[in-house]
């Protein structure tokens, strides 16, 4: 095995030895734990980051586990698993240090980070999968470990939304295992490349792949939350916040969204999407879960469900960038925004974490005047929804460019409004919000408050959104420099050969 | 070949009268009955396929070992279900044909 | 007359599930038959095999050669059969002796003591002549087991105090004999259950021997149903510890 | 002539082997069963005798009949005696020692 | 190093735990440590088995010395080492259990004798099971397979009849009648085959048996006998209350062990002895009930109020899988793949279903009671335990890499290569069904309970909670370590002539 | 070259400074010393106003990861905008400074004001597409701060009614961007010509920046923003912040490159519009803020009429582009100082004196364009420039001008006297410093004057002919105003509902709950998605499959049933097998 291979191999141990070592321990080892936690991230954050240059110096990073005729588990870290360990990873480790703060006194820590290691893991996994198998194996897994994240509280709640996501999640994994199976049987073992699967078998087997497409797009759609098959996403949000930020911004809704762009840019090519015309159905669905995200956000009063239907509408910004894939700059504007929505999601899910644990607010009623209160935590809250709605120069914007113009080159003129609607919809519902936290009189006692001494809130509640909340703005900044996202995402592009 | 037939015959026939004897009695002990008659059936037929007449030549005596086989193994199977049936008496209050019907209750305490 | 005898059991008269399995048992009984007629007679058994070999298996009778030496193997999972019905036996209740001594007739004593050792040289012949007539171990075991069943119908007080361990010996001796002369094979470098060839004859009759012993011993033991007084003594116990205790 | 004797012979045991099981397997009293069993081992026997299989005869005899009918026997002899006494009450107590925990049930969650 | 190529080996798995059998009822002493010793040297003996397999390929042993037609012969072929290896490993899991289970029992239970009586009669009958299903699996004689299966049967019956409970004498005693009924039915059988041919070496058979009404009826009778033992759907209605009612150790075997032995049986018949004699509605038919077993096990175990019958009527729902993999084989070039996915699904079931019965058992004796309701929160006391159901749970569903999935991957694969897609739509549905089930329970015990109503009950010795966790991770990494298994597979002729032939 | 590069440096830091102390300092107003920030205001227009006079033209910074593509500099047109509008931010902060002395939230005042103020700067300096919309949003989101500032009920709704026009506007110009980049197939201002421009794109523009001008359909938010907001924010709203709405046309429909026939049509038809009504509803007004946005929504019709005309040919764009410089730079001294005087007059305890009220008669009567003002020389040549055009456009100049100037005199006029009547301070109202008043006046009283660019069209102005024709509109405007009084006396029972079709159309509705509407179009769907819903949790049925399930099983347990499937199983078996 070459090193490329251990360093995969090191890159998933560096969070599930932790994990596990976390599962043994005691509740009261709180600073091993911690300690243990951080560190696993760092090093996995460093691992990463040698793999990625590795990747941009074209060293190829491959480990392969042939398992019985056919079946072949790959571990393959392309330029794209590099974007999204490196998103996950990063997310993580910010994760981490919010839930350590989160959960400070709250029973089953050991539990709690175990799991969240083991989640990350799997996203990591689910990243460097190199075919549809091994993406599978990771795919279940994740379903899996976040399970018992979502009912951590044990509340009749928790445990009812732990019950739909599993319904939604274990249906969605059963189409895709289906779906898969029977690509393969058409096709044989693919593995992810850029061509796809052979054009000739279009000839012979076109239906059953149309149908296969929607399988498999059924099948991620449900962790990608799109839109019939988004019921979980808002009934999950019972969960403490930072697994709220897990599912939103690192894992879960990821892990669909990454599928997604593998089936339609690895799994089947471009090419033959556009000579299935499938891209149409492809838009219809991204169009209609945008809007429709955006619309059930609005009549929320509850903030994290809010969140949630506009992970919904926005985590379909990918897909809609997949869905015109005909278009580099399309695919740009879909991938960067695998980056963008998770900072952007993540700070909002932090910011909710921190009124929720600070003043006890969950509703958004209650948030009159709570940036005087919580000034910084706001700030950040209202660069996050800035960005959700698009104002430059947040890296909202910088998607929703790409996107436009790859729509336009497209001559989807039709993408635009969609987006534009999608802009005024999230203005619809960030912006009172922004306004009522800052510019609103306090009414009543806020319902629990917490003080803690010098900030607002604990620092370690408190850094970790205003640190995204400094990448939103700055990533969108520095959007054309070598270091930043969308940098990377043109690199995707380029070794994928478009 | 006359008497092998008839033998054959009546055997299998025994073999349906036990069978279903076990399906249609609900008595533990008649059940057991049941099978034991089955398997005689069965011995019947085989010993009765490896008959050959006086001078017909030899007789098989691979058959004649299984059946022996067989008869050890159905006394002590029988045996075994017998001090079962008791211990399904003793433990359970039911009387006899009841007790046949409780096993049904899957769900029933423990 | 089964389903009539049903009808009076039953409240329900009649049970039109029961006509179906009727029906559909005759339909299988009448399927069988059909197929055992319409076998082609071809084939004529393994008998000339069995006869081609039988010198070689130092028994003159031809199922005992089969029994105890071409299908040696079946026989001897055969006994732990019998074996196994009796550790099941005996972990499913103890033996039901009478409470108190029963007070036996003198002339079922009388017949008991006549039987019983008759019933014994008889099993010895059987066993002895089984390697070139009829018989062998089971019949011989059969007729000790039923010398047993004699002596615990007799109830003698006794039999209650037979003790575990020299049963089980007993009820193990044959089967462990015979796993022993089976891997005499092994240990000659052949394959098990090969019997030197001189020996062949008289080794086949220790086994059968030793055999018809445990298997009496096995059938009484059924008969007896449970295993004896006294087995459960010699067990260190462990101080009971309250679970609700342990649980709080 | 011997062999029609024979073949007489032979639906002779055969009937009465069937009607014999049959009243076995149909009859009210399952102690008629059980004699009636014994009595079908030995005709078994016989059969097994005319099958030119001796070792079997013998072997059935003994075990079929000869063994298998006191077992039926003791067997029923014992669970009248159960029905007649009380059963032991001892058997019931590790029932009870699970089910002590049910009278803190959890709440419903 | 002669000595391990001593072709002797092959008797070694049956002698073993024969000669344990017979010492632990004659000793009483220290029987566990007889135990642990025979399921250390039977792991020896399959090991040494499967470097001969690996080194000379398929094995074939006479017994007696005597040639085939007139002896009884042994044979060691893919999936028959297989399955020993199987039966190895999870026995060993279940020795440990067993001990650590009656020792909890014994020092934790008010008692009269009664669990160390129990226990002492435990080892014998379940060293002699495993005797007889390591000469099952070996046996290559099909009137000895009868014997085998007999052997199984009765100790099997006296095992589940163990606990005493009258619930579970009953229980044994429907189970020793079927398994009767269902031996009696394959000698039946075994007298047309040799009727037909008068032969019963199974090598022999393959070779001469024709399409024939004798082999027919043969089949049929084999068949159904089997099928009883092995209960498939119509004719599982014995399996539910014999398992639930065991004792833990006991439900262990008899759901991880004993019905793969007749299930082992009727592949072998059907797919290498009688291949040629089959025929497609057929194998639809059995295809049809292993789906209908499929559905009607998972709603039942999804009705289940209580552990064990949960996890029970989930064994007759996996056994279901093994029957839908029959109506696959019917296409020629993917038979193979059909004998590596039941290969995989037996094996992934039975170490999961080995660990799901310990784990339940422990659950039993530590919270007192096993209503699925009231079992809120038990992660917090048997941490180990849960896990282990859990991982086991996520192989009955078949999530990836379990063992389970590889199992239901070739499946899959299978039907929609053959065309036979309904058959996949089934296998979707069951795993479907399988997670509700497993997670109606793991969403309890992972469940955090008030403080109040966790009771520190820690178990009495690792043994009750780790050989679970251990079986459940193997199966769980079963998928991981698949390609020497296939490779197993792949060295066996049988494979090669797997294909059912001009019959279809 | 060492001194070239030196100098070069301190441009390029000039440049950056530019953009960079308002933030720097609005940086400083997030931190605990921000309430001193507001002292600093008026200097972080100092490095603009230095910038336009000492960096070169055309001197352009490439950072190309500046937000995909970053370009600044300053060209021609931004010579121009940059120092009038740093000038009035100036102003503005100066005014700002002691304005805010008491007041409790001056440092998030502080912040907003220093926000949009880079903003508008950064706007000024961009020259790539997505820096110009970058700080144009900047900008407009920041004033939002501005106008919500006050916290009152009124500022509340301006706030959010500003809000929705600013995202239309954000959105309109995103889809505008995007349709330029997808035609020129790059982010640089420079290369967007006449094909670039779409009619679709033309009209997005024209929606985008029109907002911020106030062209008619989309003035809604002006009138109660202004009135709203603190006067030296309104200050800057009017007099700095309109003009990057002009700006954004100017860049983006670069005139003297692009003809478009259609688009001089819709800008000169809504802008001739607007400044009539303009007229017509400031005069319906009673708030001297709201009086100035209409005045500005007129004025700023105008310069939308002199767009559109500019669109009409290259070499009239060539020449509107001057007059829209001359008139911009006009319209927002004028309109900064009347924000100024407005100011001055209402925080102080007195009426305002006569050289107070002269001071708010100089820029009035310059918006209405009497001699020797700046309007003056600004409608000149605008009327040049209309004569010039030749057909169709004469009517403009002999017809049109001069009605808007008599509009204009009456409306500033009313605008006058609104703030005479003024009752004296409220206690909301917070002193504005006087000394920024009196500069504003004398720019504007001497910066066309000064100003080279406009010398020749200053230079016309003092011809007798052209001192007629600008003072008889206004003449006449005087004196319609003396009407007024009873024209307004009659109405004074209806004034409550003066054009109330008009006021809804501004928005003005008491409770325009835009976020209510859209709920409601949510709870349709939610309430039909629901009652479709199957009821998988239904206690009973699910109870009743149980059941079912149950029953079965235990049927299927008994002997017969066995016996029953073990038969047919072989049956079935048996003849499948043949």
């Amino acid at each position: 095995m070459t090193w490329q291979g251990w360093l995969l191999i090191c890159i998933l141990l560096s969070s599930f030895l932790p994990g596990v070592i976390i599962f043994s321990l005691p509740e009261d080892k709180y600073r091993f734990r911690t300690s243990l936690n951080i560190c696993g991230a760092v090093i996995k954050i460093i691992f990463i980051l040698i793999m990625n240059v590795g990747i941009y110096y074209g060293h190829s990073f491959e480990l392969r586990l042939p398992l019985i005729q056919g079946m072949e588990l790959i571990l393959n870290a392309d330029p794209l698993s590099a974007l999204f360990t490196t998103l996950s990873s990063v997310l993580w480790l910010l994760t981490t240090i919010y839930a350590v703060g989160y959960l400070e006194d709250s029973p089953n820590r050991s539990h709690f980070f175990g799991y969240f290691s083991l989640c990350v893991t799997v996203t990591i996994g689910i990243a460097l999968a190199g075919n549809l198998l091994t993406f599978l194996l990771f795919y279940e897994m994740l379903t899996m470990t976040t399970y018992p994240l979502i009912i951590h509280r044990g509340t009749p709640q928790a445990l009812r939304a732990g019950r739909n996501y599993l319904i939604y999640t274990m249906s969605g994994g059963a189409v895709f295992l289906f779906a898969i199976v029977w690509l393969q049987s058409i096709t044989g073992p693919l593995d992810f490349s850029a061509a796809g699967f052979s054009p000739r078998l279009l000839d012979t087997h076109r239906t059953a792949l149309i149908f296969i497409f929607i399988l498999l797009i059924a099948g991620v759609g449900v962790k990608g939350a799109l839109v019939p098959l988004h019921g979980w996403l808002p009934q999950a949000m019972v969960a403490p916040a930072p697994v709220s930020a897990l599912l939103h911004a690192v894992a879960v809704v990821k892990a669909g969204a990454f599928g997604i762009i593998r089936i339609i840019l690895y799994v089947y090519g471009i090419d033959n999407i556009s000579s299935l015309h499938l891209y149409s159905f492809l838009i219809a669905i991204s169009s209609v879960t945008i809007i429709w995200g955006s619309i059930r956000a609005l009549q929320q009063n509850d903030l994290k469900r809010l969140l949630a239907f506009s992970t919904v509408s926005q985590i379909s910004y990918i897909t809609l960038g997949m869905s015109m894939a005909d278009q580099p700059l399309a695919i740009i504007g879909g991938l960067v925004h695998l980056v963008h929505q998770g900072l952007m999601k993540i700070t909002l899910f932090f910011c909710a974490g921190n009124l929720a644990e600070t003043l006890g607010i969950h509703k958004i009623s209650e948030m009159k005047g709570v940036a005087r209160r919580m000034p910084l935590t706001m700030t950040a809250f209202t660069i996050g929804a800035l960005g959700m709605i698009g104002i430059p120069p947040t890296v909202g914007f910088v998607s929703k460019w790409y996107l436009g113009l790859g729509a336009l080159a497209l001559g989807n003129w039709w993408v635009l409004l969609i987006l534009a609607v999608s802009s005024l919809l999230n203005a619809g519902y960030f912006l009172p919000i922004i306004i009522t936290a800052w510019f609103g009189k306090q009414e009543a006692h806020w319902p629990e408050e917490r003080r803690f001494n010098r900030f607002e809130t604990r620092l370690m509640l408190l850094l970790p959104p205003l640190f995204t909340a400094f990448v939103v703005i700055a990533a969108g900044i520095i959007a054309n420099a070598e270091i930043s996202p969308l940098a990377w995402v043109k690199f995707i592009i380029r070794e994928y050969g478009l | 070949m006359l008497t092998n037939n008839l033998y054959n015959l009546c055997g299998l026939l025994l073999f349906g009268m036990g069978l279903f004897a076990l399906f249609a009695c609900s008595h533990l002990l008649r059940k057991i009955l049941a099978v034991n008659i089955m398997s005689s059936g069965v011995f019947l037929v085989l010993i009765a396929t490896a008959y050959r007449p006086l001078g017909a030549g030899e007789i098989d005596p691979v058959p004649h070992a299984m059946v022996l086989t067989g008869i050890v193994v159905s006394v002590s199977v029988t045996a075994l279900a017998l001090i079962l049936a008791c211990r399904v008496q003793e433990t359970s209050n039911h009387s006899l044909s009841q007790s046949e019907r409780n096993t049904n209750d899957g769900d029933s305490e423990e | 007359m089964i389903i009539k005898s049903r009808r009076k059991n039953k409240r329900r008269p009649f049970d039109p599930i029961l006509l179906l399995v009727l029906l559909l048992t005759i339909g299988l009984t009448a399927l069988l038959i059909k197929a055992n007629y319409t076998i082609p007679v071809t084939s004529f058994g393994l008998a000339a095999e069995v006869a081609r070999f039988q010198p070689r298996s130092g028994v003159e009778s031809p199922v005992t050669a089969v029994l105890l030496n071409f299908r040696g193997y079946d026989t001897l999972l055969e006994v732990m059969i019998l074996l196994i019905a009796v550790i099941g036996v005996w972990s499913l209740t103890k033996a039901p002796f009478p409470q108190k001594a029963v007070k036996t007739s003198p002339v079922q004593l009388a017949v008991v003591r006549l039987l019983a050792p008759l019933m014994c040289l008889v099993a010895a012949y059987l066993v002895w002549q089984g390697s070139h007539l009829a018989g062998g171990a089971f019949q011989g075991g059969a007729i000790l087991g039923g010398a047993g069943v004699l002596l615990l119908v007799a109830e003698l007080p006794w039999l209650r105090t037979i003790h575990s361990r020299p049963l089980r010996i007993g009820l193990l001796i044959g089967p462990l004999f015979f796993l022993g002369v089976a891997l005499l094979g092994i240990i000659n470098g052949r394959e098990l259950l090969t019997y030197p060839g001189k020996w062949s004859g008289s080794l086949l009759l220790l086994i059968e021997s030793t055999c018809a012993v445990s298997i009496g011993l096995t059938l009484a033991s059924l008969f007896a149903g449970g295993r004896p007084a006294d087995d459960l003594i010699g067990q260190t116990k462990t101080p009971a510890c309250n679970r609700e205790q342990k649980r709080c | 002539m011997t062999d029609n004797i024979l073949a007489a012979f032979d639906l002779v045991l055969i009937t009465t082997l069937l009607l014999l099981a049959w009243k076995l397997l149909s009859c009210e009293d399952i102690f008629t069963a059980v004699v009636l069993f014994i009595s079908f081992g030995l005709l078994m026997a016989l059969a097994w005798v005319r099958m030119r299989a001796p070792d079997v005869a013998l072997a059935e005899a003994a075990l079929g009949a000869g063994l298998t009918g006191p077992l039926l026997l003791a067997a029923l002899r014992r669970m009248e005696r159960i029905r007649k006494y009380e059963r032991r009450l001892d058997l019931d107590e590790e029932r009870n020692d699970y089910k002590k925990p049910k009278k803190k049930q959890a709440p419903p969650l | 190093m002669t000595i391990f190529n001593s072709s002797a080996w092959i008797v070694a798995p049956i002698i073993i735990p024969l000669i344990g059998g017979l010492l632990c009822f004659l000793w009483r002493r220290d029987t566990f440590f007889i135990a642990l010793f025979i399921s250390l040297a039977n792991l020896l003996s399959v090991t040494t088995l499967l470097r001969q397999f690996l080194l000379f390929g398929p094995l074939r042993y006479r017994m007696g010395g005597w040639e085939a037609p007139l002896g009884i012969a042994l044979r060691l072929h893919g999936p028959a080492l297989l399955m020993l290896l199987m039966t190895a490993v999870s026995g060993i899991g279940i020795t440990l259990y067993a001990r650590g289970y009656f020792s909890f029992r014994i020092s934790a239970l008010k008692h009269n004798n009664r669990h160390e009586q129990q226990e002492r009669f435990f080892w014998p009958l379940w060293l002699m099971l495993w005797t007889a299903l390591n000469a099952l699996f070996l046996s290559g004689d099909i009137f000895n397979l009868y014997v085998t299966l007999e052997l199984v049967s009765v100790s099997a019956a006296a095992l589940a009849a163990l606990s005493g409970k009258p619930a579970s004498q009953i229980a044994a005693f429907r189970y020793l009648l079927v398994s009767l009924l269902g031996s009696l039915s394959y000698l039946l059988g075994v007298v047309f085959v040799y009727k037909t041919y008068g032969i019963l070496d199974l090598e022999m058979l393959r070779q001469i048996a024709t399409p024939g009404p004798g082999l027919q009826m043969a089949l049929t009778l084999m068949t159904l006998g089997l099928l009883l033992k092995t209960a498939l759907f119509p004719l599982h209605f014995w399996l539910p209350p014999a398992h639930a009612n065991a004792l833990a150790p006991v439900s262990a075997i008899l759901s991880g062990l004993v019905v793969k032995g007749s299930f082992f049986i009727l592949f072998t018949l059907w797919f290498e002895i009688f291949a040629s004699s089959i025929t497609a509605n057929a194998l639809d038919l059995i295809g049809l009930l292993g789906a209908g077993a499929v559905i009607w096990g998972s709603l039942q175990a999804i009705r289940q109020q209580r552990l064990k019958l949960l996890v029970t009527y989930s064994t007759v729902a996996q056994l279901g899988y093994l029957f839908i993999a029959f109506p696959l084989t019917a296409t020629e070039n993917i038979s193979q793949e059909v004998w590596t996915a039941v290969t995989f699904m037996v094996m992934a079931h039975s170490f999961a279903k080995t660990a799901m019965f310990m784990a339940a058992g422990t659950i039993f004796l530590q919270v007192g009671h096993d209503r699925i309701r009231d079992l809120a929160g038990i992660r917090k006391s048997l941490p180990i335990t849960s896990f282990a159901y859990a991982i086991a749970g996520v192989n009955l569903i078949g999530l990836p890499p379990s063992g389970g999935f590889i199992g239901k991957w070739l499946l899959l694969t299978a039907a929609l290569t053959s065309g036979q897609w309904h058959w996949s739509l089934v296998i979707i549905a069951g795993s479907l069904l399988a997670s509700v089930y497993v997670f109606r329970v793991v969403s309890r015990l992972f469940l955090t309970p008030d403080e109040a109503i966790i009771q520190e009950c820690r178990p009495h010795s690792p043994l009750q909670e780790w050989p679970a966790l251990f079986l459940a991770i193997i199966a769980l990494l079963l998928g991981l370590i698949a390609p020497y298994f296939s490779l197993i597979l792949e060295t066996t002729e049988i494979v090669a002539n797997l294909a059912p032939g001009g019959g279809l | 070259m060492i001194n070239g590069d030196l100098t070069q440096s301190i441009y390029l830091l000039l440049l950056f400074l530019i953009a960079g102390t308002p933030l720097v300092l609005a940086g400083a107003c997030c931190t605990t010393k921000g309430k001193m920030v507001s002292r600093f205001l008026p200097l972080a227009a100092v490095p603009a106003l230095l910038a336009s006079y000492f960096v070169p033209a055309e001197m352009v910074v490439e950072v190309p990861w500046f937000f995909m593509s970053g370009r600044m500099g300053l060209d021609g047109l931004g010579r121009l905008f940059l120092p009038v509008s740093a000038f009035i931010w100036l102003l503005a902060g100066l005014s700002g400074r002691k304005y805010l002395e008491s007041d409790p939230h001056r440092a998030r005042f502080s912040f907003f004001f220093l926000t949009a103020m880079a903003g508008n700067f950064g706007l000024i300096l961009a020259r790539d597409i997505l820096g110009y919309y970058l700080f144009f949003a900047l900008m407009s989101f920041a004033a939002f701060g501005l106008v919500i500032h006050k916290g009152t009920k009124e500022a509340h709704k301006a706030a959010r009614i500003y809000l929705l026009f600013v995202m239309i506007g954000e959105i309109a110009l995103f889809l505008a961007l995007a349709l330029i980049a997808d035609k020129t197939n790059t982010l640089m201002m420079a290369k967007i010509t006449d094909p670039a421009l779409s009619p679709v794109t033309l009209f997005l523009l024209f929606t985008g920046f029109g907002i911020k001008i106030g062209v008619l359909p989309l003035h809604g938010w002006m009138a109660e923003s202004y009135q709203a907001t603190p006067v030296p924010a309104a200050t800057a709203l009017a007099g700095a912040m309109v003009n990057a709405g002009l700006l954004g046309w100017l860049r983006f429909i670069p005139l003297s490159e692009i003809v478009s026939p259609n688009g001089a049509l819709l800008f000169m038809i809504l802008g001739a519009l607007a400044a009539l009504y303009g007229i017509i509803v400031g005069l319906t007004e009673k708030r001297a803020g709201a009086i100035l946005a209409y005045s500005s929504i007129s004025q700023m019709g105008l310069m939308t009429v002199v767009f559109g005309l500019g669109l009409t040919g290259f070499e009239a764009g060539r020449q509107a582009l001057l007059i829209l410089m001359i008139y911009t730079t006009h319209h927002s001294l004028a309109k900064t100082s009347l924000f100024l005087g407005y100011g001055v007059m209402k925080s102080q305890p007195r009426d305002p004196s006569k050289w107070q009220l002269a001071g708010l008669y100089l820029p009035a009567l310059a918006l209405a364009g009497l001699p020797f003002t700046s309007g003056a020389v600004a409608k000149s040549a605008f009327k040049e420039f209309a004569i010039s055009n030749g057909e169709p456009w004469l009517g403009l100049s002999g017809f049109f001008l001069p009605l808007t100037a008599i509009g204009t005199t009456v409306l500033v006029l009313h605008f006058i006297e609104v703030v005479q009547r003024n009752e004296g301070p409220t206690t909301g109202i917070k002193p504005v410093d006087r000394n920024s008043w009196w500069l504003s006046l004398l720019a504007v009283a001497l910066t066309i004057w000064l100003w080279p660019a406009a010398s020749i069209q200053a230079s016309h102005t003092l011809e007798p002919i052209k001192i007629w024709q600008a003072i008889w509109p206004v003449i006449t405007g005087g004196l319609l105003y003396l009407v007024w009084p009873m024209v307004a006396t009659r109405k004074k029972n209806e004034k409550n509902d003066y054009f109330p079709e008009i006021s809804s159309l501004t928005g003005n509705t008491t409770e325009f709950d835009w976020t209510g509407k859209l709920n409601r179009v949510a709870k349709w769907f939610q309430q039909n998605g629901k009652t479709r819903k199957i009821d998988w949790g239904k206690r009973d049925s699910a109870a009743k499959i149980d059941l079912r399930l149950r029953q079965t099983e235990k049927i299927m347990q008994r002997w017969t049933i066995v016996g029953l499937s073990y038969l047919l199983l072989g049956i079935a078996l048996y003849f499948l097998l043949i």
